[in-house]
């Protein structure tokens, strides 16, 4: 039995790793958190659902809702937020802004798509496997499967390729590496991209799982996700790994002997323990005061 | 438009402030005799509910607009605040007038609790532990069975009564008790903000490190804001509580912080006269634009990013044309 | 405080100058629900229904010769909005009745204003234990948790003969009410609860419920929640065991979870008062008449809103008079031979008394159990 | 004992030695400078006095009394207020606001008196005010005192943030590069003022760069470079101090 509640907190926690990886791009990069990311990811699973229905295979949706997110993310910032930046605006109102931005989205899906829960097509189902009496869907192997590749693919984006390099001199120092040449701009807006897409293929992967989508998808996932990333240390991306799967797997444990009321307040305490002791979260680093 | 709309409040202020003796009796007259206008209870029942938001968002205000830390969690003191003044009054048959204070000084103790963090948070930190403490205040009253009785709310409270007589929206009660809770949290917040305590929360949303090298303990005020916030939101929720009769957990969700935080910023942050107005505009328009009903949460939605981006301080923000106001002798 | 006084000024000349309700001698009836936000579909269901009902009144000439208007209003699913709209419907002297609320919740935040001004408001759906207690005035022509329960037992311990039953109950006034009756009436049935796991409305992620109920030994869970979550149950527990038999209750009883749940929703047991393909006449003609206006087929709840609207208008005929305290006097009156079955109204309690009919799912249709 | 004593303060961050063993000693009274290259830690050893920083290691004894690793609120108390090397007022409030933040820690009424406008209240502010615009006035900033501290022009948002300094009532006046960003004819007036505030019986230190500000307006001058004292004494032992010259010019290889 705690076998099984472990595997079940292991897709969990690779399904929130997967949504923290956004606000940990975007975070790393603008000292942002973008709220909206939670109605990003939710769109995302609309988007493919939409595809499916309209007799698209599931590869060519996944592609192109991830394409469509992407853009969207790009949309969020070059209307909303990329103006604050050039005004210089208070902090508070770029974290207001993508609040607002949520309400838009979510509503938006809500009127389009209607509020029922919808159908959407199984991902990956090729019955399940029994390993020492623990049943693992293989669903859920290959989302931790595609969830870990992801990942590893952004790692690898960030740490090996030039625009990789452009984005850690932008999270470092925005001016300094405006001073070096990196067009600041495209550099954000790829992150933002990045943010985007990395949600859109969160959002189908669990919907596949699930098999349903309905509009305020993102809300409770997208807070859960966010708790994740704080506790793995915002802007870190391993650290959104990390984070996802001790979130999953205490969740999945609390709903087991908790009962399954408790499920969703256990991540928001987590969430509230980790601000208050440390909030550069486990792997963050401590900023120094500058006067 | 930006600038026909801050002459137009200066002008209006200017006015008001010529000819003072005569502005404010006129509009207590206006509002004490506003019931007798003829209006139906429904409309009615809509400005006693801008009075509700009006509470709600000048104790938000303290808190956001004054000291500068935003709080996403608010609408669980007004929960607190609904929930203990109805237990309270239910288990002990107590009067509405005896509950009333008790539920709001409790939800004061929750802002000393939400208030704490501030001590390590600012910023984003901070809005999303508030956040994290509304969903979890909301996940208590929905298990914690045995007091809230969790799903099933709690149904018929007691009509607030004074010297006997029930209060109800059709003999004008509720509306007058919303008008003297509603006086009470302006004249306290309008005090606060026109004392050192105000000055110095003012000075915490400028720039926290200069008020601390200028002696102002900080943490002190951002939670001293907090609890008194959470005082007047929780006296909102147990009037709100006796009105609607009804309360479960799904009552107040995060949909309200964002109502009531919309209302701030629209009105205008670090103002008094902005919460009656974002109040009036943001609660009466789903009922006045019918046709937008669909649309109401992205209107709120939208009001956020536009407001934001284009009159971050509100319709009635920003700097003052009008010169500061010395104290008598203070010349 | 200068700027407040300028403000509140304009104000009170903006609100004033709202337009006061006129009115006129017709009989109108009110439906109030969810249109907009989470729970739309319920709410449009009760206004097909009660537009659809009042059509064929009309067609027959109305009521006491006259033409009966459908007023509608969207409560969001908000206690707040329904307070609001119940002032509305009771100002208005020519609204006889009020169909809705849909959530309980919703329903007893208005019940106060209806009471109070003595106006009929019938709920196709509440299920709060206390909702009829507010007064005389209120009904509801929805199931009662008892009645209900005891069937689904039956369905679980007789029909499919399973003695380990799992209960799965959604975390809302219905949801905690049915499994606690629920529980007791396994026992007298010679069952045994083997596990009971409580999630929270909106949860779509019940592995480890699940795991919970499959190692407990569960050969059959009673499910206490909508369609939404039904679905997603069941399609995550026969991926774990395909063995495992569901039974769900009346208000999950609707095409959307077929659709949902695909190939899992085969073999679940519903207790329902309204059955698609039952031999009813009326009750054929109500579904075939449904969808051709509406395009998809009536669930439970809204066919239950449709005989309320039906119950509703019979009572005005009855009375002579389309006045409310009559309206409310001749429903305790009437046994209404409705397409949810004959309901009536026991010893002024607004509570419905039901007959139920036993249903399955089979190769992605409705069936009915002998 | 000195008016205000530093004994040996050392400042760490990880590896880098910002502060290295730096003690000085001033006297009431006194105009006294600390000067050195830029990045010489000149403000982080400001920061370590008003308690920003914790001290890695040393003393700092004011009046008597221990005031290193206090709280910024309890030194600003015990009569030790700065002025920022890039201005930090408070930009959203207005000049008279300004300086009242500066006398809170001196404006005396509980919470009940603000709430019922009890006359306590009434007369401490309007005393408050009163000294308010006599410092305005002092500093010249009166007839600006409506406006908000962003709209100042730069000479007036620096002499503002030297009056809220000493609306703190401080007795010791730290003020970090005051004639940065001015032109000869405001520095002249600066130091005119700077001189009318010692002989009101202000102690001050300042950081500065402006060599002839420096030169003719201190009382003596300690030197600092790569966070070591290299030098202390008067401005014209300093003038011509070999090892100052150096390290301002460089090293002749």
């Amino acid at each position: 039995m705690v076998l099984q509640q472990l595997s079940n907190g292991l897709t969990l926690g690779m399904v929130y790793a997967l949504i923290a990886v956004g606000y940990s791009l975007v975070f790393g990069i603008l000292r942002l958190v973008n709220f909206s990311h939670g109605s990003v990811y939710a769109f995302g699973a609309h988007m493919a659902m939409l595809f499916v229905s309209m007799q698209f295979g599931i590869i060519p949706a996944f592609i192109l809702s991830i394409v469509l997110t992407g853009i969207l993310g790009i949309a969020i910032d070059k209307m909303a937020l990329a103006p604050l930046r050039a005004k210089k605006s208070k902090g508070i109102a770029a974290l207001i802004t993508t609040i607002g931005i949520s309400y838009i989205i979510q509503n938006v899906l809500m009127i389009t798509f209607g509020s029922q829960t919808k159908f959407f097509p199984k991902l990956f189902d090729f019955g399940s496997i029994y390993i020492g009496g623990v049943a693992f869907n293989t669903t859920q192997i290959c989302i931790s499967g595609v969830s870990l590749m992801l990942l590893l693919i952004l790692s690898c984006v960030i740490r090996y390729t030039k625009v990789g390099l452009a984005m850690r001199a932008v999270e470092q120092n925005q001016k300094a590496a405006n001073l070096m040449g990196i067009d600041v701009n495209f550099v954000v807006t790829f992150t933002f991209f990045l943010g985007g897409a990395s949600a859109a293929i969160a959002g189908t992967l669990i919907s596949g799982y699930y098999q349903i989508v309905y509009p305020n998808m993102g809300f409770v996932a997208g807070l859960k996700a966010f708790s994740a990333a704080v506790l793995g240390g915002i802007g870190v991306l391993y650290g959104s790994i990390f984070g996802g799967l001790v979130v999953g797997i205490s969740e999945s444990f609390a709903a087991a002997y908790l009962g399954g009321s408790y499920r969703d307040a256990v991540a928001f305490l987590i969430l509230i323990i980790v601000l208050l002791i440390k909030p550069t979260g486990l792997f963050g680093k401590k900023g120094i005061t500058k006067v | 438009m930006k600038e026909k709309l801050s002459n137009l409040s200066n002008r209006i202020n200017a006015f008001i402030e010529s000819n003072k003796k005569i502005v404010y009796p006129v509009l207590a007259i206006l509002i004490l005799g506003l019931p007798y206008v003829g209006s139906s209870q429904y409309i009615l029942r809509i400005i006693i509910m801008i009075g509700v938001y009006s509470m709600l968002s000048l104790s938000l205000g303290l808190v956001t607009g004054y000291a500068g830390q935003v709080s996403l969690g608010h609408a669980a003191f007004y929960a607190i605040g609904a929930y203990v003044s109805a237990l309270v009054s239910i288990s002990f048959n107590l009067n509405f007038f005896i509950t009333a204070p008790i539920a709001a000084f409790i939800a004061g103790i929750c802002g000393l609790l939400l208030g704490l963090p501030t001590l390590r948070l600012s910023g984003t930190y901070l809005a999303i532990t508030t956040l994290g403490f509304c969903e979890v205040v909301r996940m208590v009253l929905l298990n914690w069975e045995s007091v809230t009785r969790g799903p099933l709310g709690i149904s018929r409270i007691p009509k607030p009564s004074f010297l006997g007589i029930e209060l109800t929206i059709s003999n004008f009660g509720l509306y007058y008790l919303m008008v003297a809770f509603l006086a009470l949290t302006t004249l306290a917040v309008v005090a606060i903000v026109r004392s050192k305590m105000g000055r110095a929360l003012m000075a915490i949303r400028e720039d926290e490190l200069a008020a601390t090298m200028m002696g102002v303990k900080t943490t002190y005020y951002k939670v001293a804001a907090f609890v008194i916030s959470a005082f007047f939101s929780g006296l909102a929720g147990a009037f709100y509580a006796h009105m609607i009769r009804f309360i479960d957990p799904n009552t107040f969700t995060f949909d309200t912080s964002i109502m009531i935080l919309s209302i701030v910023i629209l009105g205008g942050m670090g103002t008094i006269g902005g919460m009656f107005l974002g109040s009036a505009l943001l609660v009466s328009f789903p009922e006045v634009l019918r046709f937008l009903q669909e649309y109401r949460f992205v209107v709120y939605g939208a009001v956020l990013v536009v407001m934001m981006r284009y009159r971050p301080q509100g319709i009635l923000g920003g700097q003052k044309k009008t010169p500061y106001k010395l104290p008598k002798g203070g010349g | 405080m200068r700027k407040l006084v300028g403000l509140i000024l304009i104000l009170m000349m903006v609100l004033t100058s709202f337009a006061g309700c006129q009115s006129s001698s017709k009989i109108k009836i009110a439906v109030a629900g969810p249109l907009t936000g989470d729970f739309a579909e319920y709410g449009t269901g009760f206004k097909n229904a009660v537009e659809l009902m009042v059509e064929e009144w009309n067609k027959k000439g109305g009521v006491l010769g006259k033409q009966v208007e459908v007023v509608v209003f969207d409560d969001k699913n908000n206690g707040e909005e329904a307070a609001t709209i119940a002032e509305k419907i009771v100002a208005d002297k020519d609204i006889k009745a009020v169909i809705g609320h849909f959530a309980s919740g919703v329903c007893m935040a208005a019940s106060p204003k209806y009471q109070e001004a003595g106006l009929v408001e019938m709920s196709p759906s509440a299920s709060h234990p206390d909702y009829t207690k507010e007064g005389e005035f209120i009904f509801r022509n929805n199931t009662v948790i008892n009645v209900e329960a005891k069937v689904a037992v039956d369905l679980a311990t007789k029909t499919l003969g399973k003695k380990k039953v799992g209960i799965l109950s959604v975390k809302t006034d219905w949801g905690t009410k049915t499994a606690e009756i629920t529980k007791t009436l396994v026992k007298d049935a010679g069952g045994e609860v083997v596990a009971h796991q409580e999630v929270v409305d909106g949860t779509i992620d019940f592995s480890p419920n699940i795991t919970k109920l499959n190692s407990a030994g569960a050969e059959v869970v009673i499910v206490a929640a909508m369609y939404n979550s039904l679905a997603p149950f069941a399609t995550q527990y026969k991926a774990v065991n395909p063995k495992i038999e569901l039974v769900g209750f009346s208000n999950a009883y609707s095409q959307q979870l077929i659709d949902l749940a695909k190939g899992s929703a085969e073999n679940i047991h519903f207790p329902t008062i309204f059955f698609h393909g039952s031999a009813d006449p009326k009750v054929a003609e109500f579904v075939k008449a449904y969808k051709d206006k509406y395009g998809s087929s009536p669930s439970s709840l809204t066919a239950q809103a449709y005989d309320s609207a039906g119950m509703i208008l019979q009572a005005i005929k009855n009375a002579g008079k389309a006045d409310r305290t009559a309206i409310k006097d001749e429903l305790y009156k009437m046994n209404y031979p409705g397409v949810t079955g004959a309901t009536k109204f026991e010893n002024k309690i607004g509570d419905a008394v039901k007959t139920f009919t036993m249903v399955k799912v089979q190769n992605g249709k409705f069936v009915e159990v002998k | 004992m000195a008016f205000l004593e530093v004994k040996g303060i050392t400042k760490l961050f990880g590896g880098l030695t910002a502060v290295d063993k730096v003690s000085l000693q001033v006297e009431k009274g006194e105009i006294v400078s600390i000067i050195g290259p830029n990045g010489a830690g000149k403000t982080t050893l400001f920061n370590m006095l008003t308690g920003v920083y914790t001290l890695s290691e040393g003393e700092i004894i004011f009046e008597g009394k221990i005031i290193h690793n206090r709280t910024p609120q309890e030194i600003v108390q015990a009569g030790l207020a700065r002025t920022f090397q890039n201005i930090r007022l408070f930009a959203e409030m207005r000049v008279i606001e300004n300086v009242l933040v500066g006398m809170h820690i001196n404006t005396h009424y509980t919470f009940l008196d603000l709430l019922f406008r009890t006359k306590k209240f009434r007369s401490v502010e309007s005393e408050k005010h009163r000294t308010a615009v006599e410092i305005l006035e002092s500093i010249g900033l009166k007839d600006k005192m409506h406006n908000y501290a962003t709209n100042l022009p730069y000479g007036d948002q620096r002499r503002l943030e030297i009056a809220r300094a000493i609306s703190t009532n401080a007795k010791i006046l730290l003020l970090d590069e005051p004639a940065a960003g001015m032109n000869p004819q405001e520095s002249e007036e600066l130091l005119r003022f700077i001189r009318g505030l010692r002989d009101k019986g202000y102690t001050i230190i300042l950081i500065e760069h402006d060599m002839n500000v420096v030169m003719n307006i201190s009382d003596r001058i300690y030197v600092i470079d790569h966070g070591k004292k290299i030098a202390e004494g008067l401005p014209a032992e300093i003038a011509n101090n070999k090892k100052v010259i150096e390290a301002y010019l460089g090293r002749s290889e």
